[in-house]
């Protein structure tokens, strides 16, 4: 299985663990990952917000490029990418939105490259092979809270993921690789995105929600499958709990981390060590010498 | 208010164009208020927005804190019985803010938007050291976030080394003509 | 007399014609150059009555139904929706110009509609000038009955 | 040779001020096969039909067109005269000279002009017009009514009330419909119970009333008058005639599923009644649930019947009948709550919907009226209602209101104020819709007597956590978002249409729309009927309606009905099509055109070769004569009385100058 791989900003630098840890699940589970050769930003919130159509220009020029690498697709880890690039597919189907972007690119993009989060590529692997083989290590002890946020699952009609009120694809992951599912109110919340910087404020009480809910539901930690959910949630951890006036200590990892643990990838090789909300308690109690 | 004095009879159907969605429609039932996560920081709720974009009051709209709080976060339209994409309205809204220089009720929200775009257009990708050294200088928090660095810094979660990607030019020139079309 | 534009509209009874009716009870006045056929309903009117009109010499043909929804029967006008578009092509490829024929959907309500459909065609009608190219185009259609003339029987 | 009479109206001065209409009859007068043509000032007074009728004697007359108004005025008036004359009456024409002449034209030149062309073209009309007679058709006196819900029954009882026998078809083992399921009722907060119980009795004891519960309609032919109705009972495995209803076999049965009557709040046995007061009171086994039918072991209940009523071999029965007219009376489902998964749909057991908290507040029950939390039976000590779940929603739901919501919704916070007296009651609505007799000054004193707290907005999301049930709601009114920590919600579910109504649709040939509602004839003009002559409908399943409006239809349906069946004959105007047989190629072309299913298959054997064919024939009780099957009809080998070919042609061809054009070349 290849895949053009289009790894996004933070990939290249907040969320190193996170690329690593793709590269590493990747290889475990044999898809091979092509990097889009001088891919550039999606352009994210910040482009929709401001010019719609450099929004869609963006996404369409990586596109476009990953036809070049010859796959069955384009895989992408971050939510926010994957959304955007969704969203230029969808925009596609309207002609003039087309026409426009054919203008800014100086060739046409029809929309039709298939866009695919890992999750989602990784669940049609579970759906052919049984994940559970590849399982070393017994993940029983260790309670996951999945923590899908907005952009894997909004627009339903645009990213078309999974049940937008009760997404399924990490829970089912959790439950393969053998540890248990914490059933909790927010996992399809807004942790605040992309008012990380300008409404730190705001960050704090949506992402502080989150937690606590996932906490009091019995969560030894949070899984996310998006560098700005991570970053909100890990990386502003400390702030939240001032705000908060409580202790959270609630390690947040990546979907593909908890993966790699439980396939017996060391925690180097995963990045683990990254984290702001060290997880070696929670390793510890899995038999993960740290 | 006194209908017939709005400040612009044809802002309704100027945003219905751009947005490509009927704001007409909205029947005010307020789910988008309901369950919007920013909600209650916000100046207008979600409903209200729609309703004063109806109402073609857009002094009132363009200048709210509203606009710059949403976080885009699909909630509102993926409930919406009247299948209206808010966010869509918003991000209409938030252009015609800057644009016509609407003094923004959060100033952060577009000094960042700017500094992204700013950022992107230079290096093709988000170099996060200069972005957020731009972001903080423009937006006067000059020590916002100071204190994560040395952390990021020593698990390498901050490149200090800006992006480096061929066709940069090619890039540039892209974006360039992306404003030229928006322009016209 | 001979100059007169002359105007064949086929009604249906439960809407068009009620329509016309209406304008005439209302007193709507309008020009005089149609003279009205009616049938049940739209559903009921075969292309060739439309090109046995244009062979007899008519200027133009109108037609009238029930709105869509509406037919007292159920679906007869979108029978004779589809039907009617079919008839516009076929009018373009043998020559007649579109505009010497008129679909309206008319409700027994709207005499005020009929009225001014009238106008329009002729106004329309008139500005075309009268059909003369029918006898080189119109082909030869047939009904099912022995063609009709004056004088006697 | 035709001898047809022309008479011109002058309608007062209405047409001769200006209609020159001397010289209308002076140029009928002219016209081929016109035997005497001449004006008077009133046709349709009495002076002016003795003329007619003078005339038609004095000269022979074959035919008569009268130049005067619409054919939609006097058309009745001229054709009854000639009636009385013994001519047929489908030998007069009428040419519209004020309506579509006098009063619309200025001109008296060109007024006059189209005057005579008009009476030229309806006088060639009317000499291809045939005689016509009236089409007689017999009907059985005997209604079919589908469905037993508080529609149904209304209709039935008021059906035999005129002595017209009732057969009735219910698919579930009891009559009662919805409104068994109902506690108290709006606007008057009577008893459900109390006032359907006795109606379902005095119907399943009429001795004309014939009633097949637990059955379904698998095949419906013929017409109005005349219909043949295949009803399949399906086996209740238990013996009727046998069975006491001692209920023994119901206590001792092992096998548990929940109750479709109780909405899933409590259990009911695979051989079960759906409730107490259930007509008839005795039992069916669900083939489904019972460990007989789906392990091969048990038979406890037929081990048990003193009656020996069990019958596992028991198999459908088809029963056929014969009725002259069908009230459809089928009602309504609720939409699937799944989905809302916004709402936590099947995963908070506090929320539930409006029928279910109909059940709890039932004296008979699953809880015996009192109001608790399904989680842990406690008593809920604040209640949110939420209204339009699934209505006005264009996105997930349907587009429509629910019409009956805003009022039960009112109630139900009602009752429950009044059973919990220090019981908080939210409502979220979006608009509260009370538009019937009573209604709003309902509503009212759900605000003011009961203190019921409105909030203006829908509902964003519903979860649960330790027990508390978290609904985020807002108020659109105060610009404010809310949140409620209620012990129990209740969901005001959409009402749809009733499942398999598509396919009963089909299977009567009636009309239904998107939402799988069965269509009137007319909205305002004809509410009760279908365009499929001999149908009707009452209640919810024409759209959702509440009590008072289900039962009006259904009295107005069974007038009809009885209006129907009054007659030993229907009477219907002649002006059908009919099939010229030796030019059928039998391409059914017509079948799928006609709205009216009126084509029918024969066979058919040619008199002169005695060769048989399959030809197409039209049923003149069903044929409405809107003539749809004529232009698809390549041979031609259909035509309509009253509107032939012919007569249309006829029409055509008259127009005097053109021919005369035609003549030149
Ligand atoms: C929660 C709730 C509360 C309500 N409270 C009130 C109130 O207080 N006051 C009020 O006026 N109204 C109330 N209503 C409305 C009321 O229930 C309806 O107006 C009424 O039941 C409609 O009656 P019906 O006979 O048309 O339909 P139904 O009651 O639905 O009866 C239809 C019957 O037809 C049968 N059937 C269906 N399909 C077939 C088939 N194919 N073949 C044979 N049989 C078939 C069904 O089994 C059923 O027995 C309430 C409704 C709800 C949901
Ligand atoms: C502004 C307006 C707009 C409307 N628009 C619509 C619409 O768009 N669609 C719709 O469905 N409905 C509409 N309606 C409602 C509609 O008018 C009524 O539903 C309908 O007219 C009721 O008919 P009726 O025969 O019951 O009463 P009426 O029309 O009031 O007829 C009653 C008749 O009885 C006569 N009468 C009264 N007392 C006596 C007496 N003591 N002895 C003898 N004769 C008597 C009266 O003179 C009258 O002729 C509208 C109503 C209004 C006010
Ligand atoms: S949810 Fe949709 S219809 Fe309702 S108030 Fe918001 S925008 Fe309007
Ligand atoms: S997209 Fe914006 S308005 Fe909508 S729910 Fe999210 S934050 Fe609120
Ligand atoms: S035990 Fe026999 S007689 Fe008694 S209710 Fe059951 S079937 Fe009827
Ligand atoms: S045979 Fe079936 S119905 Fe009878 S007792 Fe057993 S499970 Fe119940
Ligand atoms: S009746 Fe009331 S609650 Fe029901 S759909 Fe209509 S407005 Fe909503
Ligand atoms: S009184 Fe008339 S306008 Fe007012 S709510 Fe009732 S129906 Fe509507
Ligand atoms: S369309 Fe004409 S030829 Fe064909 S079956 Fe019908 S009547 Fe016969
Ligand atoms: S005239 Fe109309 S109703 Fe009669 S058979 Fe033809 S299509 Fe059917």
């Amino acid at each position: 299985m290849k895949y053009a791989f289009y790894p996004g900003c933070s990939l290249e630098s907040s969320a190193s663990e996170y690329r690593i840890s793709t590269e590493a699940i990747a290889s475990a589970l044999d898809i091979e990952l092509v990097e889009i050769p001088n891919w550039i930003c999606c352009g994210s919130t910040p482009a929709h917000m401001s010019h719609e159509l450099l929004s869609l220009t963006l996404p369409a020029y990586n596109l476009v490029l990953a036809m070049n690498v010859g796959t069955e697709g384009v895989a992408v880890s971050c939510a926010s990418c994957y959304n955007r690039l969704k969203q230029a597919n969808h925009a596609m189907q309207d002609p003039i939105k087309r026409g426009k972007v054919a203008e800014a690119l100086g060739e046409i993009y029809d929309g039709t490259v298939p866009v695919k989060h890992m999750l989602e590529i990784v669940s049609e692997i579970g759906a052919k092979r049984n994940l559970k083989d590849l399982v070393r290590v017994d993940l029983s002890d260790i309670k996951v809270a999945p923590y899908y946020g907005c952009l894997l699952v909004r627009p339903p009609d645009v990213t078309n993921f999974d049940d937008p009120e009760d997404p399924q694809i990490m829970d089912r992951l959790v439950e393969v690789l053998g540890a248990q599912v914490v059933k909790y109110n927010f996992k399809v919340e807004c942790c605040g995105a992309a008012l990380a910087f300008p409404q730190v404020e705001i960050v704090k009480k949506l992402s502080g929600q989150i937690l606590l809910d996932a906490k009091e539901s019995g969560a030894d930690i949070v899984i996310v499958a998006c560098p700005l959910c991570h970053s909100n949630l890990d990386l502003r951890q400390r702030d939240i709990e001032k705000y908060l006036g409580i202790d959270l200590e609630i390690p947040v990892l990546y979907f593909t981390q908890l993966m790699g643990l439980a396939f017996g990838l060391s925690p180097r090789e995963l990045g683990l060590e990254k984290h702001l909300i060290s997880p070696d308690s929670v390793l510890k109690r899995i038999g993960i010498k740290v | 208010m006194v209908h017939n004095k709005i400040s612009s009879p044809s802002f309704l159907e100027e945003v219905e164009a751009e947005s490509g969605e009927k704001v007409r429609i909205c029947y005010q039932c307020g789910k988008c208020s309901a369950g919007c996560p920013v909600g209650y920081a916000m100046d207008l709720l979600p409903n209200q927005v729609m309703r004063l974009v109806q109402l073609g009051l857009k002094d009132e709209v363009l200048s709210c804190a509203t606009i710059w709080l949403c976080a885009s976060c699909e909630t509102c339209a993926t409930r919406c019985p009247r299948e209206i994409e808010i966010v869509k309205v918003m991000d209409v809204l938030r252009r015609r803010s800057s644009a016509e220089g609407y003094p923004s009720a959060v100033r952060e929200v577009p000094i960042f938007v700017n500094s992204f775009i700013g950022n992107l257009k230079r290096f093709g990708r988000l170099y996060e050291a200069a972005f957020v050294g731009t972001y903080n200088i423009l937006s006067g928090h000059l020590t916002k976030d100071f204190d994560k660095v040395p952390a990021m810094l020593s698990k390498h979660k901050l490149s200090l080394l800006p992006p480096r990607i061929k066709g940069i030019s090619r890039i540039r020139e892209i974006i360039k003509r992306v404003e030229e079309i928006e322009k016209k | 007399m001979s100059d007169r534009l002359r105007i064949v509209g086929f009604l249906c009874n439960w809407c068009s014609y009620a329509g016309a009716d209406l304008a005439g009870t209302t007193r709507l006045k309008h020009r005089a150059e149609v003279r009205i056929v009616r049938v049940p309903c739209s559903g009921r009117i075969d292309p060739v009555f439309i090109l046995k009109a244009y062979e007899r010499g008519a200027d133009a043909v109108i037609v009238g139904g029930c709105h869509p929804g509406d037919c007292h029967y159920v679906s007869g006008n979108l029978n004779a929706r589809r039907r009617f578009l079919v008839i516009r092509k076929l009018l373009e490829f043998i020559g007649i110009e579109p505009d010497r024929f008129e679909v309206t959907w008319c409700s027994a309500a709207e005499g005020e509609k009929w009225a001014k459909v009238v106008n329009e065609v002729c106004d329309r009608v008139e500005a075309l000038g009268p059909f003369e190219a029918y006898k080189a185009i119109t082909p030869p259609v047939r009904g099912p009955v022995k063609e009709v003339t004056t004088g006697e029987e | 040779m035709a001898r047809i009479g022309v008479f011109v109206c002058w309608c007062g001065s209405n047409i001769a001020s200006t209609v020159d209409v001397k010289a209308v009859a002076k140029a009928a007068a002219s016209f081929p096969g016109v035997a005497h043509a001449t004006d008077y000032k009133y046709m349709c007074s009495d002076p002016g039909q003795n003329l007619i009728r003078e005339t038609i004697e004095s000269e022979h007359l074959t035919g008569l067109v009268v130049a005067a108004c619409s054919p939609r005025m006097h058309e009745p008036t001229f054709r009854r005269l000639a009636l009385e004359t013994g001519m047929n009456p489908y030998l007069v024409e009428m040419a519209n000279i004020r309506e579509h002449c006098s009063w619309v034209h200025e001109d008296k030149g060109e007024a006059t002009a189209k005057a005579i062309e008009t009476v030229r073209m309806l006088v060639e009309k009317v000499k291809r017009n045939s005689p016509l007679e009236e089409i007689r058709v017999p009907v059985t006196k005997k209604a079919l009514v589908i469905g037993g819900g508080v529609a149904g029954i209304q209709a039935g009882l008021d059906i035999v009330t005129a002595g017209i026998p009732v057969i009735m078809v219910e698919r579930s083992p009891s009559i009662g419909g919805h409104m068994a399921q109902l506690d108290e009722t709006f606007p008057t907060l009577d008893c459900s119970q109390c006032i359907l119980t006795p109606k379902m009795v005095e119907l399943s004891q009429h001795r004309l009333v014939t009633l097949h519960t637990f059955s379904e309609i698998d095949e419906v032919s013929g017409f109005v008058g005349n219909f043949k109705v295949k009803i399949r009972k399906k086996a209740r495995t238990v013996d009727h005639d046998k069975c006491t209803g001692c209920g023994i076999c119901m206590e001792k049965c092992p096998a548990k599923v929940s109750s479709e009557f109780d909405r899933g709040l409590s259990d009911r046995k695979a051989i079960y009644v759906p409730f107490p007061q259930a007509i008839p009171n005795k039992p069916v086994i669900d083939r489904s649930s019972c460990i007989w039918f789906t392990k091969g072991r048990c038979g406890v209940c037929k081990k048990l019947c003193p009656a020996e009523a069990i019958d596992f071999e028991e198999k459908d029965v088809i029963v056929e009948e014969q009725v002259g007219a069908i009230v459809v009376a089928t009602g309504y489902d609720l939409i699937d709550r799944g989905l809302y998964g916004e709402y936590g749909h099947g995963k908070i057991k506090d929320v539930i919907d409006g029928l279910q908290f109909e059940r709890m507040l039932s004296a008979s029950g699953p809880t015996g009226g009192k109001i608790v939390r399904p989680s842990d039976g406690a008593t809920p000590k604040t209640v949110v209602f939420v209204q339009c779940v699934g209505s006005r929603d264009d996105s997930k739901g349907i587009p429509y209101c629910s019409r009956i919501c805003c009022m039960y919704t009112a109630k139900h916070a009602m009752l429950y104020k009044h059973r919990v007296k220090d019981g908080k009651a939210y409502i979220f609505y979006i608009d509260v819709r009370a538009g019937g007799k009573g209604y709003e000054e309902f509503v009212k004193r759900a605000v003011d007597e009961d203190r019921v707290v409105y909030l203006r907005g829908r509902v964003s999301r519903i979860f649960e956590k330790n027990g508390t049930v978290f609904v985020k709601g807002s108020d659109t009114l105060s610009g404010q978002q809310v949140e409620i920590r209620a012990d129990l919600v209740v969901l005001a579910t959409a009402v749809t249409s009733s499942h398999g109504s598509r396919e009963l649709a089909q299977r009567l040939r009636i009309g239904f729309d998107q939402y799988g509602f069965f269509t009137e004839a007319h909205p305002k003009l004809r509410p009760v009927e279908t365009t499929t002559p001999g149908i009707y409908l009452a209640g919810a399943c024409q759209a959702p309606k509440d009590i008072p409006d289900t039962v009006s239809q259904a009295s107005a349906a069974a007038s009809k009905v009885i209006g129907l069946l009054s007659s030993d004959e229907l009477i219907r105007e002649p002006l059908v099509a009919r099939v010229d047989e030796k030019v059928c190629i039998a391409c059914f072309m017509c079948e799928s055109t006609c709205p009216y299913g009126a084509i029918e298959h024969v066979t058919w054997k040619d008199p002169e070769t005695r060769k048989e064919k399959e030809v197409a024939r039209v049923n003149p009780g069903i044929c409405e004569g809107c003539g749809a099957c004529l232009p698809v009809c390549r041979p031609k080998a259909l035509d309509l009385m009253g509107f032939s070919d012919e007569q249309i042609y006829g029409e055509i061809n008259a127009l005097s100058d053109l021919v005369k054009v035609i003549h030149d070349e």
